[in-house]
C-alpha cells in the first residue's frame, strides 16, 4: 500500500501544471476563452496533445501512452485547479475509454490515434431530458438498416455535442442499451449547441432516422458504459479536488488580505473556523478519490468505488463551493472575480453523471451485504 | 393564543389575495414564477397598478398613501403578494427612501420626492456600500465638501442593485472627517444619477446577470436643499431605514412557491422508472425543507403578531438569517430535482430542457448573494450573540 | 390570530414556575430527589395537584379544570425549564388524556378525579420490545375473560410503569387494537421498574392471563391512541422547549464567566456564533410548537400538526443538547454540573414517541397531498 | 501508488488478526463487543497477554519491548485490535509516559519504571488538566517548590481518567513561577497515588459511569529524582507525550465495529412491519456514516503511509477532530435504532429490553466528552487554520 505519487507522476504533474497555468493562471483569460467558441483553447488542446494527455490512459497500440487511472487523476486535477475548460474527461476519459472499451481494433487506432493527436474531438451523447443518472438509454432507438444502423430520438444535455467531430451515443436496442458511433457531419442530426453555466458547452442532439455504426461487435453495452461512466465519476472526482484546492487556498488568502472592522477577516474566529472545515472537507474527500483511482488501476470494483468517492466529492464541493463564496462575501458572487466560477464548476460537476445523494441512494442499497468495508480488501483491491 | 385570523382579517386576505391574482398583468406574473428576471417596465407597471389601489407603500403615513394597517396586514400583503408572483413594490422606494423622507425631510422634500416615489416615477438607488467598507459599512469614505450652496461629492459605491435603471441615489456620504466616532459625520444626500461627474459600471453576476454596480462620483455637485434630516447625522437614517420592515426579508412567501415549484418538478423528472417526487429520500427532503419554512413562517407570525407596540421582537434576527437558508435550500433542491438537466442553463430553441431547468443552477448561484447582501448572516449572528444572548 | 398568552395563563405559568423553582431551581435538589424512589417528589405531585394542575385539560364534570392545550402548553415549559421529573406529561396528558377521551363517564370520574388529587397515578403501557412508535398493539393480546378481559403478554418500556396505580394497556382484539385498565395489584402482574438515563423511571410489565376491564366500549382504538399520543407529543414539545430555554441560558451565562486564555469564552466568536445559532433553532422549534398547541385548541388536525412539532423540536434539542455540552467543555459531561442532565432529558424526549427522523417520514409519505403549508388554514385551523 | 498491501504486510495483518481472536480471552473482548466498561482487571491481563507476546508497546525502543515497526505496522496492529475487540494497552502507560521516559528518562528511571509500566505492573495516570486551565492547559498552577532533596506539591488536577485505579501519576507542576512564558517553568514529576497528601475524588459522567477524577495535593513530598528530563522543560515533555500516536486517535477500528452492529441492531428491529434495515432512510444514513469512516481510515492510511520521515502530515489534523465526530455519529445511529428502548439504560433481570439497547444512549451521552477531551475539536479547528491554513 502506497499513497505516494512516483517521480514519472510527479513530472506528468510539473508539465501540465506548467502549461495550465502559463494559459490560465489569470482568471481573466479562462473568461475570454470560455466566452469564445468553441468554449476552450484549441492550442492548449494542441499542446496536451503533443504532450501525449489526449491518448494518456489508452494502449499504445492505439495510439496511447498506456497510463493508468492515476495519471488520469494528476491530470484532471491540474484541470480543475485551474478551471482549465478543455474537455479532457469528456473526450478522453468518457468518450475515449467508451471506444478503447468496446470498439474494434480499426475503431480504436482510428478514433484514439485522432483523438491523441488532437485531430478529432469525440462526445458521449447519454443524458435524455427527463430521465435521471443510469446507464441505459431510454429515448433514443437504434434500428437495423442495411448494413449499418439508423438511430432517433433525443439527446440532451450533450457536453461538447455540437463541437464533437464524432458522437458516441447510446441506444435502445434489443436486449438492452447498445452504442453507436455517430459521425459530425451525418444525415438527419441536428445539434444545437449552447453555454452552459460553468462556462462549458453542451448541446441538444436530434437523430431522425441517423444514419450510425455499431461501436465493436454490438450488443448490450449496459455494463461497459457502467463502467465507463464510473471511470468519468472517479476522474471529475479529481477534477472537483483540484477545484477546491484552489478555492479554499484562494479563500484563505482572501481571509488575511481583506479587512473589515480594521482588521484582516482572518482575525475572526467564526470565519477562520469554518476555513479549517473546509479543509477537513477537502483531505477527506481527496483520500476517497485517491482511493479510487487505487482500485481503478488495482481492477478493484470501480463502479462502487465510484460511487464512495462521488459522494464524499459531492458533499465536500458543495461545503467548499459554498463557504468559499460565502467567506468571501459580495464579491464572492461576482464574474469578475475567479471564486464564483470555481462554485459554478463544482456545481457542475455535481450534477453531470450522478450527484451525492444518487450516489448514496445506491449505496444504501447495497450496505447491509457486507459488514465493514476494507477499503484494502475485497472486493475492492482486485 | 388564537389560530384563527379574524372574520376580518380573513376577508382582508381573501381581498388581497383576489387583486393580485386578478389585477396584476398575468404576463409579468408569469415571468416571476418562471424565475425570469423582471424588467424595469414589468417593475414599474406592477408599482404603478399597486399605488393605484393603494398598494404600493400601505405602511407609509396615511397623508403620503399609506393605510395604517396593523403589522399582521402587512404581513399577510407581503405574503400574498409573493404567493400570487407579484413582483414587490421597489425596495429602494418602498422600503428605504420613502420612509425615510417621510420621517426626517422637510415638507418640500415631501412634496418633491414622495409620490413620485411611491409611483415609481422616481427610480432610487441605493449608495451605501463601499469597496473597503463591506460589512462595516459605518467606514465609507465617499466625501461630501460643501462649496457654496452645494455639496461636491467624490468617491465611490458598490453594490447598488439596479443602479442601471435608477433615476436618482441616495446616498451616505461623510460630511465631517473630523467626526470622533466613524458613525458620526455621515449624512444622506440624494442626487439624479444623470448629474454630471456621476458614472456607473456594471458588475457580472456568477449566473451572467447584471443587477449590481459600481458607482463613481467625480466632483458632483449636489444642492444643499437636497440633504435629508439633518446634516452628519445620516447614520441613524441607515440604521432606521436598514431597520424598516425586517419581516420582509424572510421571503417566507417565496420560497413557498418554489417548493410548491419543486414538488411539482419532482413528479416530472423520472428516476429509477418512477417519478423522483416518489423516491422516500427526495420526498423527505422536500417535507424537511417545508416544515422548516413553516417554522420560519410561525416565527415571522409571531413577530408581527406580537410587534404592535414598535418594540422589535428578539425572534425577528432569525427571520433574515433563516429566510436567506431557506431561500438557498429551495434553489439548491430544484437543481437537484433537474440532475443532469441542470447543464443546460443558456439553452435556446431547439432544445428539450424545459425553462425551470434551464435556469435552476443560475438562479441557485444567484442566490449565494441572499445570506451576504442585506446585513450578512455572520452579522446577523453577531446581533444574536450580541443583543439578544448577551455576548 | 394572537400568539400571547392571556393574563390567567401567564399567571399560571408565574405559579408552576414559583412552586418547580423553589424545589429544583437548584439542580442538586433535582439529583437528589431523582436518585431515590419514585423518582419524583410526592410533596411536588400533591402540590401541583392542590393548584389544579394534575386535572388541568379534563372536563369539569370529571373532576378537571376545563383548560385547553395552551394551558397544558404553559405547565409542560415550565417542567422543561427546571427538569421537573414529577410526570405531569406522561400521566396527565397521555395516560389522562386517553381516560377523557375513550373512558366511560364512570371511569373518568374515578381515575380522572383521583389523578386530579393527586391520590391516583395512572400509566400507559403501550410500548412493546423490538417494534418502534406506533399506534397499535402487536405482543400484548386480550381475550374476553367472562365479564372483563385478559390480558398476555410483555409491555416496556413503560414510563413510570412500576409506580403506577393503574395501567391502561393498549392490547390486540379482533378488529384491532383495544384499551384496558388494569390495577395495580392485578393477579398476573409482574412489574420490574428501573431508572432511565434522564432520572426518570420505566418499567418492564408483564401480563400474564392478567385481569383486565375494557375502557368505555371497547372496539378499536387505534385513532383515539394516535390522537392522545399526538398531544403527548406535542406537551413534549413545550416541556423540550423549557429545558432547551435553560440549557441555552445556562450555556450564555458561562460563556460569559468561564476564562480561559485569560478571557471570557464569550470573547471567542466561533462560540458566540453558535450559541447564536442555539438560539436560532430553539425560537423555530418555539414556533411550532405554539402553534401545533393552537391546532389542538382550534380542533385541527393535531396528528400532523404534532408530526411537525415533533420533528422541528427533535431537530432542535439534538443541536441544543449536543452544543450547550460542547460549549461548556468537560464540565458539561459530569453528573455534578446541571447541562448534561438537559441533555439526557432532551434525549429521552426525543426517543420516546417518536423522533425527528419518524417524524419526518410520516411527513414525507404525505407532502405530495398539498401544493403549500398553509399554517393558518386547512386542515390546522379546525 | 498502490492499493494492495504487500505479501509481508498482508501476513502481518493475519498474524495480527489471529492472535487478538484466539490469544486475548474471549470473555473479555465479549464485554467490549457490549460495550461495558472494562474493569481494571480486564485491562490488566489483556496488556499482560499483549506484552508476553511483545504487542504491547511496540512504538517503544526495541531494548524497552518496542518492535522497530513502521507507522503502517502499528496502524495495522492498532486496527486490528480494535476491530477485534480488544481493550487497547493503557494509554497513560503505553502511548504517554513510557515514550517519555523512554525519551527523556535517565537511565536508572527508565530501569525503574519502563518494564513495569509497558506490563501494567504500574497503572499510570495522568494530572495535567486543571480546573482553571482547560484548552488552556498552560497556565496551570499546581506548584512544586524545592525543599531539601524532595520536591513538595500542592495544588489540584481535574479530568484524571481511571485515576482511581493509578498506582503513580505524572504530574505537570509549576516549578519556576517567574519564568516570562507560561509555557516555560513547568516541570515533570512523578509519583505513588498513595504518597502522603494525594486525595482522589471520582466525579460521576452523565452517563452514570466514574471514570474521571479531581486529584488534590496537599503538602506532598516528591524525591528529587522522580523528576522526569530537565526541571522546567515539562511543557516540551507534554507537547512531545500529547503528540504521540495521532494517528490512534481516528479509532477507526472501533467505529466499524460500532457501526456493524448498528446494521445488525437495525435487522432486528420491525418498523411498520418490515425490519428497520430495510428503511430506505435508515439504510441512507448508515450507508453516509459509513462512507465518511472510509474516508477517515483512508485518511489516516494516507498520514501512516507518508510519515515514515518523521514529520507529521498535515491531514493528521483531520484525524482527531473528524474521528470523534464519527464516534458520535455511530453512538447516537445506536440510539435512534433502539428508539423508544433507548430509555430502558438501566433495565436489569427482568427486562426483554436487549443489552445493546440499553447502553445505547449512556454510551452516547459518556461520547460527547470525545470532542473535548484530548484537545478539543476548537482546538483542532485552531491548529488547522493556523498551523495548515496560515490564518
Amino acid at each position: 500500500m502506497d499513497f505516494d505519487f512516483d517521480s514519472e507522476q510527479n513530472d506528468l504533474r510539473e508539465a501540465v501544471r506548467g502549461l495550465l497555468t502559463r494559459v490560465y493562471g489569470d482568471s481573466e483569460s479562462r473568461r475570454r476563452v470560455t466566452t469564445a467558441e468553441p468554449g476552450f483553447d484549441d492550442k492548449t488542446w494542441s499542446r496536451l496533445a503533443e504532450m501525449g494527455i489526449l491518448g494518456l490512459p489508452f494502449a499504445e497500440e492505439d495510439g496511447g501512452m498506456g497510463a493508468g487511472p492515476v495519471e488520469v487523476a494528476v491530470v484532471a486535477e491540474e484541470i480543475g485547479c485551474v478551471l482549465a475548460p478543455e474537455p479532457f474527461v469528456e473526450a478522453v476519459v468518457l468518450a475515449g475509454g467508451l471506444v478503447a472499451a468496446r470498439g474494434s481494433a480499426a475503431q480504436r487506432s482510428e478514433l484514439l490515434g485522432a483523438l491523441a493527436e488532437g485531430s478529432l474531438l469525440p462526445a458521449f451523447a447519454h443524458a435524455e431530458p427527463g430521465t435521471r443518472w443510469t446507464a441505459s438509454a431510454a429515448a433514443v432507438t437504434a434500428t437495423p438498416d442495411g448494413d449499418g444502423w439508423s438511430l432517433t430520438g433525443v439527446k440532451e444535455p450533450v457536453p461538447h455535442g455540437a463541437r464533437a467531430d464524432v458522437l458516441l451515443v447510446s441506444a435502445v436496442v434489443e436486449g438492452g442499451t447498445g452504442l453507436f458511433l455517430v459521425r459530425g457531419d451525418a444525415a438527419g442530426l441536428t445539434r444545437t449547441g449552447y453555454r452552459t453555466h460553468d462556462g462549458g458547452r453542451a448541446a441538444s442532439v436530434r437523430f431522425a432516422g441517423t444514419p450510425a455504426e455499431a461501436l465493436g461487435e454490438g450488443g448490450d453495452a449496459t455494463a461497459a458504459i457502467e463502467r465507463a461512466l464510473a471511470e468519468a465519476r472517479i476522474a471529475y472526482g479529481h477534477e472537483a479536488i483540484g477545484a477546491m484546492d484552489t478555492a479554499l487556498r484562494t479563500t484563505a488568502a482572501y481571509l488575511k488580505t481583506r479587512k473589515q472592522f480594521g482588521v484582516p477577516l482572518s482575525k475572526f474566529q467564526a470565519l477562520t473556523f469554518r476555513a479549517a472545515d473546509m479543509y477537513v472537507s477537502l483531505e477527506l474527500a481527496r483520500s476517497v478519490a485517491l482511493w479510487a483511482s487505487m482500485v481503478a488501476d488495482a481492477g478493484g470494483d470501480v463502479v462502487s468505488a465510484a460511487d464512495r468517492s462521488r459522494l464524499q466529492v459531492s458533499r465536500a464541493s458543495r461545503h467548499v463551493g459554498k463557504e468559499a463564496i460565502q467567506l468571501h462575501g459580495g464579491i464572492g458572487v461576482t464574474a469578475e472575480y475567479s471564486i464564483g466560477h470555481y462554485t459554478s464548476r463544482l456545481t457542475a460537476i455535481d450534477h453531470v453523471l450522478g450527484d451525492g445523494d444518487w450516489a448514496l441512494s445506491r449505496l444504501a442499497e447495497r450496505v447491509s451485504d457486507h459488514e465493514t468495508v476494507d477499503p484494502l480488501g475485497a472486493p475492492y483491491a482486485g | 393564543m388564537r389560530l384563527q385570523l379574524s372574520p376580518e382579517l380573513e376577508a382582508f386576505r381573501e381581498e388581497m389575495r383576489t387583486f393580485f391574482t386578478t389585477q396584476v398583468p398575468q404576463h409579468i406574473r408569469d415571468s416571476v414564477a418562471a424565475r425570469r428576471h423582471v424588467s424595469k417596465e414589468h417593475y414599474v407597471e406592477t408599482q404603478r397598478v399597486l399605488h393605484a389601489a393603494g398598494l404600493a407603500v400601505p405602511h407609509w403615513p396615511v397623508e403620503w398613501g399609506g393605510r395604517d394597517w396593523t403589522p399582521l396586514q402587512r404581513h399577510i400583503w407581503r405574503e400574498e403578494m409573493q404567493l400570487a408572483c407579484v413582483p414587490e413594490p421597489l425596495a429602494f422606494n418602498a422600503s428605504m427612501i420613502g420612509p425615510v423622507i417621510a420621517a426626517f425631510g422637510d415638507q418640500e422634500q415631501k412634496e418633491r420626492f414622495l409620490p413620485g416615489t411611491a409611483n415609481l416615477d422616481i427610480w432610487w438607488c441605493q449608495g451605501f456600500s463601499e469597496p473597503d467598507a463591506g460589512s462595516d459599512l459605518a467606514s465609507l469614505r465617499t466625501a461630501a465638501v460643501r462649496d457654496g450652496d452645494d455639496w461636491v461629492v467624490n468617491g465611490q459605491k458598490t453594490w447598488t442593485t439596479l443602479g442601471q435603471h435608477a433615476d436618482w441615489i441616495f446616498c451616505l456620504v461623510r460630511t465631517d472627517p473630523t467626526a470622533e466616532k466613524k458613525q458620526r459625520g455621515i449624512s444622506l444626500l440624494v442626487f439624479p444619477m444623470d448629474s454630471p461627474g456621476v458614472t456607473l459600471r456594471p458588475i457580472e453576476l456568477i449566473d451572467g446577470s447584471f443587477e449590481v454596480n459600481e458607482v463613481f462620483f467625480e466632483d458632483v455637485r449636489v444642492p444643499a436643499e437636497n440633504l435629508i434630516g439633518e446634516e452628519n447625522r445620516g447614520w441613524d437614517y441607515a440604521k432606521f431605514l436598514l431597520g424598516n420592515e425586517r419581516v420582509g426579508i424572510a421571503r417566507v412567501g417565496s420560497t413557498k412557491r418554489l417548493l410548491a415549484q419543486a414538488k411539482e418538478h419532482a413528479r416530472e423528472i423520472t428516476a429509477d422508472g418512477r417519478p423522483l417526487s416518489e423516491d422516500p429520500r427526495m420526498a423527505a427532503r422536500i417535507a424537511e425543507v417545508e416544515n422548516e419554512l413553516l417554522a420560519l413562517e410561525l416565527t415571522a407570525l409571531r413577530v408581527v403578531a406580537n410587534s404592535a407596540d414598535g418594540k422589535p421582537h428578539p425572534a425577528s434576527s432569525v427571520l433574515k438569517l433563516r429566510g436567506s437558508e431557506l431561500q438557498q435550500a429551495a434553489t439548491e433542491l430544484i437543481v437537484d430535482i433537474a440532475g443532469p438537466l441542470s447543464l443546460a442553463s443558456s439553452a435556446g430553441e431547439g432544445s428539450d430542457v424545459p425553462d425551470w431547468a434551464r435556469v435552476a443552477t443560475p438562479e441557485y448561484l444567484n442566490h449565494r448573494k441572499v445570506s451576504i447582501y442585506g446585513g450578512s448572516n455572520e452579522v446577523q449572528r453577531t446581533i444574536i450573540a450580541g443583543s439578544i444572548l448577551g455576548l
